[in-house]
């Protein structure tokens, strides 16, 4: 089989091999050169939970509006293995076109595939070795996409320059060669996309760097963790700048001692931080507890992946929100924030610093591994109205840590501020901060610490709604409203886009707990609710029931380990929309 | 500095009669007070257990966390504050049981602060359960047969494992006992002071008495400087060749602690809460990210 | 005042000093003398986390009925201490009689309290030692209970026998003392309550035991665990009796080891439990996850007390249902026992072991200090219907050990038991065992672990209801309806007897989770829900809520630490039969 | 016994080309086969890691548990089949990081386990970051400023909490390894061998050259049954005094194992799945609570 590609808006090309084949090389090339090239860029990577071998896949898509989700579609496969066709079988149609180096993927049926074959290894050998063949590929990539040969090359220079100029110049020779295989390919393969030199000058962070830099924004200066996919390049990431933001980052033995830590250097008024996945998470339940009880601020970065216990360790999920939302014995206020871009990841980032200090709580940025390890484009990335809000006080010699106020907020200071003394205890305690039986201060404690949940409440950012149409009556009804929390907000938002309905609506939270007292009248705005969930319980269905008595109709669950695509949001769309007209008729 | 700076006026003291926990904090004012640290700069932290308890009745900042936890908050504390004098306290259960992996590694890290362990020899708070450190045959409710378990030797494994102060005290001699935690209060780095304490209630195997009879102290001519050395004299004991040695087992100065290894320290010791971000350095940050 | 005392049904004593004054040894004599005169008995008690000082107080109640549960009436107080009647204020009226030693309670307004003097301690030093003291306060209180001289007297024997015959003798006379003592009090407290000579026969036990025994039953082979109270008796239980029923107790280094190392004996064919309280569970909860990935079964006994963290350590509470709901990361099936009396506790304890091995999964015992530490009589303790039920096939050499079956169970096989290999894997994995990323093998694992619960439901125990009326109409709505589970079960029930009313039921819960199929039917048999829970944020209820979708309309909560009493519960039944009827007007 | 019979038929190895962990591997069946033990009698036990996936390449009976605790249900396995041979294996940071605590109170109860530990210095599955065996200076994604804590010392540690059998080994030497597991596995009580593990991935400093140029092995002399004479040893390495020695440290024989503590083994060895509740002596439990 042999047929052409044209494309004009939006194209998705995966890279697929096996793991220390150079994917990530590739990637990172692209992800710049498109951008460099004026087009709207995009990847996420599915990976195995190993060092070498194994099918790893990267896609990368580029277009004239921005595009900020996973789709199925694969219009160009870059093969790097044989068996990157059978790993990606389900995804691969008739229009995509396939190409590899000539020395692999011999017995495909060339009926079936599209399938081009490219000396890349011999290439690469001629220029010194077979790691050139990477850049080759890119060159090409590049090369078809129409970015400029200029923009690559100091793509090129750019990422080489710390290798020295013997590899830089190399790879430019290899860029060359990869051009000049672009401009045969492009007899095939026919990628018009409209450009936009703007593009050029915008941020291109991952969903990890949105994180990370709300959180340096919010203050933080002490991270205490231990190394977990997917919260791994949170760590990287805090580790890398701990010296220009003057932060404290430590690995620990485990998990316990993490969160103990971060609870210390908080207490002495560090605005802490641990980052885990569920396993790990789990480990420190017991000491969620503890910031509960202390009244000592603590933010949880917990980046989901497929359990129980170690499950798919590279893989992504939501599986762990009824464990963010119960983890820790006994009863005590928390918020937990569930980002699903970047502007949001910086946003709540930030604000759970400040919402952890003013509460003295424990504040969770909920994520998973499709959202930490996604890359796109964004015009800008706004830090002005982010302040770092102080609520430390100085004491005096009459202080009491634990001081019953009307709102459960007990003035708080830190040892070694001011002339009192900074007393916190895991056991009841009394105002000044130690250990009581008294079991009618006991009730008063309990009430005090729970009743901080009221003005939390007034904080909370309320669901938001997404529709096509312009001009919203205000008492209009759906006819569908599909529900996300977190990463799957891109690729719901971009398939409710598509159907271009005005009927069809799309409620997203980027705050879960507690909910916005909103919530349940926002729910009511349409005919039939559909949760989307990357779990197998529901268990967002099931806490939007316990808070608001609202039952949503219907959820549709994937814990496969991959994020929902574009595709299957629509269908999923498709399908109720099909319903209904079927129970109409 | 009187040692009567650190009463706590209407503590409710939870400890038994004739526990030696009462001769633990009676000795550590006196050596705080040696040293002319004020409560505001103290900060006492603990884990839970009979020991655990200690700072509540010692006038200071105090952070009494989760049992087996001491060690790991009061590296944070240390870290986030270094003007602060930090001293974790816990008993042996705490500390050397449900806290094993955290005494291990805090001693790697080295960070600036003393470790006090009440070693009983068994779990008080929890009524009398064996503890690590509880030696072979003595039996309890849940031990029905006896320990038969190797007891835990905290000495040897701190050394082991480069601690820069590892001593042994006990709570019966107070003057002894006294300048031996001063000195650890003073070292630079992570010190370990394992304390013997009769606890009259629930050992009644390890008394006062018996350990009386089971101590000596290490002859003054004893240099606390060589690891070899150090571990040969801490693997002594009734169940290796008799007695347990007390005093101070090895001492390593000069080792760079946690918080100098730390580059917010490379330049000034300000406090972090008393730290800006520094919101341009941020914009540039984000700025690069237009950048390739 | 000096007031006289009538009783003829029941009685209410109350024995409060420090820790450390033996009060535990007259509660042990009394308990026993009761039962051995003929009386139903009661015992709970209530006590700080100290060794020694403080206040502690022991309940003991006997009557000529059944008596199961803790009242706030006190109709004699022991004091030990003069701190004793500040202890108790609130629950001593001008109806209580305070009986003290002569040395003590000296400041005590003659008026207000109706106090008695009897010199114990003098009496006691005649004897040889103040510790003869508190055996002549059992003495008193036996004779004015009335039970039989030869009766108490076989009592102190019994208990008294391995220390020796000289104390025996001791104990005797100081016995003897404190019947002539007691004859004494006999002309102000008169209690003539009719005696049931079969009660000497039965059994007395306490909670803890109810569960050790069902746990013995249930063929418990491994318990390996930390101490925690209030789980800790029960500790102490499976290790006294380790050796004669062939059970491995080990006190391992921390929970994390406890439970996996449970899990390990348990994957080798050892009924292994853990126990422990809310801080202990929560660093277990990480394991819970393996139990279910690894389809290893694990009885977890979860004995809970205030929170969080440290909380009030030996109170009690329901405040960790949550989280034995939600611990650990990911998703699996599991099941929640949480036993209100006696039987009920032998035979879910009993039923945990055949239903984690059955469905390869965690089962939860959950109870809470109260129902841990009380101790009554009942007539017997049958043990005849509860087999175990063996579920391990030997294996081939074809054996898998996750085979995808229509019921989600995969027939188990342990190592060294047939020809075959037994492969658990924490990771997501294949029939046979080994890691798998096949995301389609993912989707079908998750599926078949989750598909067991459709056979867990239908073994489920179904809410039990309880009501005054003799003859129940098929469709009677009840115009209130208690809803409890747990150790609240006999206050409650006790409160609903009293009321005599035939519109009152109480709908009690000895398994949570899964809830019956019919729980929501059960539900909307009354106007008016209340649940009563120790807990400040009505876990319970919100569980009903999320699986039933039915609202329970009253909370009534409670979280000093203490159960709820009888006296609480009619309250709570009287105040909305109030309301009612206000609103009727 | 030949080798093969624990060869594993389609195990996808998701080891690197080049790793150590091939050699400990192939190693490990070969002393197995040496002591004819067959796969049904073999449990293989694992944490999480490159090296905890060791297990899913060998013929044996599996439990692949969570990271940092392959040591646990270890003992739990041989509690409750003492036929059974179980070997724990898995790497320096499951082992000694987040599963130091287990690793230090298994030693002290003494099961008849052997434990093996890939020790190549680094975290490999998650992507090179210190472990507790890295060596000072490492620098990695996570220590930027690379490695400043004392390296772990396993067998100082072992062998201060009377580990009854404490050796060393090298993955790159097949044979020494062999015998020394051999013996592991045929000694009576907790063993450990910790295995220096080339990870040509992540640990670019610690290769198999660095390896082959800062090891040796104790001289034929040396007797491996004095414990400071064996500690001194095991505190040898090139942070203190030029290399590391290999081979057996200590042996202590004759100690009972954790499973002959049990009461459960006193009369027979019947594995615990074979024992049936006795339901005459629990009803005669039952009637005991009627009387006092
Ligand atoms: C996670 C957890 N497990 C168990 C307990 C129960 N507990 C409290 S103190 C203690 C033992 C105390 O022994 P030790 O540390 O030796 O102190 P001591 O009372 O002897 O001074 C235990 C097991 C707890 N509070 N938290
Ligand atoms: C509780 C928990 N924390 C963290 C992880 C992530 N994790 C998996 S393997 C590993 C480190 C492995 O290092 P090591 O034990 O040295 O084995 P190696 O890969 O080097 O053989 C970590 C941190 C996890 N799976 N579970
Ligand atoms: S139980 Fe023991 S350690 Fe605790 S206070 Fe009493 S005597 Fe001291
Ligand atoms: S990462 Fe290192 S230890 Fe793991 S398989 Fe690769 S080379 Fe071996
Ligand atoms: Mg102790
Ligand atoms: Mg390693």
């Amino acid at each position: 089989m042999s047929g052409e590609l044209n494309i004009k808006e939006d194209v998705s090309i995966v890279l697929c091999g096996e793991a220390g084949q150079g994917i990530q090389t590739v990637e990172s090339i692209m992800v710049q050169a498109i951008k460099s090239g004026g087009y709207h860029v995009f990847s996420t990577k599915e990976y195995m939970s190993r060092v070498r071998g194994g099918q790893n896949s990267t896609q990368i898509r580029a277009s004239h509006k921005r595009i900020r989700s996973y789709v199925d579609r694969i219009d160009i496969l870059v093969a790097l293995s044989d068996e990157a066709v059978t790993h990606l079988k389900d995804r691969i149609t008739s229009q995509t076109i396939i190409i590899c180096d000539e020395t692999i993927l011999n017995d495909l049926d060339p009926v079936k595939y599209n399938l081009i074959k490219v000396p890349f290894l011999e290439k690469a050998k001629k220029l010194g070795g077979p790691i050139y063949a990477n850049v080759i590929g890119a060159g090409a990539l590049s090369c078809i996409l129409g970015v400029e040969k200029s923009a690559f090359d100091d793509c090129i220079k750019a990422m080489f320059s710390r290798k020295g100029d013997k590899i830089v110049e190399n790879d430019l020779k290899a860029g060359s060669e990869g051009y000049l295989v672009g401009e045969e390919l492009k007899a095939i393969i026919k990628i018009d996309i409209l450009k936009d030199p703007l593009i050029k000058d915008e941020i291109l962070i991952s969903g990890t760097e949105a994180v990370g830099l709300g959180c340096i924004s919010g203050g933080c200066r002490f991270m205490s963790s231990y190394p977990m996919t997917p919260s791994s390049p949170l760590q990287v990431f805090i580790a890398d700048k701990a010296r220009d933001f003057e932060m404290v980052f430590e690995q620990a033995e485990d998990e316990i001692a993490a969160i103990n830590m971060g609870l210390g250097a908080s207490y002495a008024g560090a605005r802490s931080m641990v980052a885990t996945s569920g396993s790990g998470f789990a480990l420190m339940a017991e000491a969620v507890g503890l910031s509960g009880m202390l009244e000592t601020p603590i933010v949880i970065y917990l980046a989901q992946r497929p359990g129980p216990a170690v499950g798919l360790p590279t893989r992504t999920a939501q599986e762990d929100l009824d464990l963010a939302l119960y983890a820790s014995p006994g009863e005590f206020p928390r918020i937990i924030y569930t980002p699903g871009n970047m502007e949001d990841a910086l946003e709540v980032s930030h604000n759970a610093f400040n919402m952890a200090d003013k509460y003295q709580i424990p504040v969770f940025i909920l994520t998973d591994q499709y959202f930490a390890d996604i890359y796109y484009n964004i015009p800008h990335l706004d830090i002005m109205n982010l302040e770092v809000e102080d609520f430390l006080v100085k004491s005096t010699p009459d202080y009491l840590r634990y001081k019953i106020t009307p709102d459960g907020i007990s003035p708080r200071t830190i040892p070694g501020y001011g002339t009192g003394l900074a007393i916190v205890d895991s056991d009841e305690h009394d105002e000044e901060g130690h250990i009581t039986e008294d079991l009618s201060i006991r009730t008063a404690m309990v009430e005090k610490r729970m009743i901080k949940m009221d003005k939390i409440l007034e904080e909370s950012f309320k669901g938001e709604l997404f529709h096509n149409s312009n001009h919203l009556q205000k008492d209009k009804k759906f006819k569908i409203m599909i529900i996300g929390w977190g990463s799957t907000y891109w690729p719901i938002r971009e398939a409710v886009e598509k159907t271009g309905r005005d009927d069809v609506a799309f409620l997203y939270f980027k705050q879960v707990y507690p909910l916005h007292p909103d919530t349940g009248d926002m729910l009511k705005k349409a005919d039939e609710t559909i949760v989307l969930e990357n779990n197998a319980k529901g268990q967002f269905a099931h806490l939007i029931q316990r808070e608001t008595d609202f039952k949503v109709h219907f959820k549709a669950l994937k814990f496969n380990g991959m994020p929902f695509s574009v595709e299957e949001v629509e269908e999923i769309i498709h399908y109720h929309l099909e319903e209904d007209k079927e129970v109409e008729k | 500095m009187n040692p009567e700076v650190y009463d706590m006026q209407n503590a409710d003291v939870a400890w038994c009669p004739g526990c030696g926990n009462f001769a633990i904090l009676k000795t550590l004012k006196m050596a705080l007070a040696d040293l002319e640290i004020p409560p505001e700069n103290l900060v006492m932290v603990s884990g839970i257990g009979q020991a655990g308890k200690l700072p509540h009745y010692i006038k200071s900042n105090v952070f009494n966390g989760l049992h087996g936890r001491s060690l790991s908050p009061a590296t944070g504390i240390k870290a986030s504050n270094k003007n602060m004098n930090v001293v974790a306290v816990s008993g042996d259960g705490c500390t050397y049981g449900e806290g094993g992996n955290h005494f291990m590694h805090t001693i790697r890290r080295n960070p600036d602060i003393t470790n006090i362990v009440h070693n009983n020899m068994v779990y008080g708070l929890t009524k009398g359960q064996a503890s690590p450190t509880s030696q072979i045959n003595l039996k309890t409710p849940f031990q029905v047969d006896g320990v038969f378990e190797e007891p835990f030797n905290p000495l040897a494994v701190a050394i082991s494992l480069g601690a820069t102060f590892v001593a042994r005290a006990f709570a019966g001699d107070i003057e002894k006992t006294r300048k031996i935690i001063k000195k650890a209060v003073e070292h630079k780095g992570y010190s370990l002071v394992d304390i013997f304490q009769p606890c009259p209630t629930f050992n009644k195997v390890n008394t006062f008495q018996w350990f009386k009879n089971n101590i000596y102290y290490l002859e003054d001519s004893y240099k606390p400087h060589n690891k070899a050395k150090a571990l040969k004299r801490a693997v002594e004991g009734p169940h290796e060749s008799g007695k347990f040695p007390l005093g101070i087992f090895y001492i390593k100065e000069g080792l760079k602690t946690f918080e100098e290894n730390l580059s917010v320290y490379e330049k000034v010791d300000t406090p972090l809460f008393k730290r800006e971000v520094d919101r341009d350095k941020l914009k540039k940050l984000i700025e690069s990210k237009k950048k390739i």
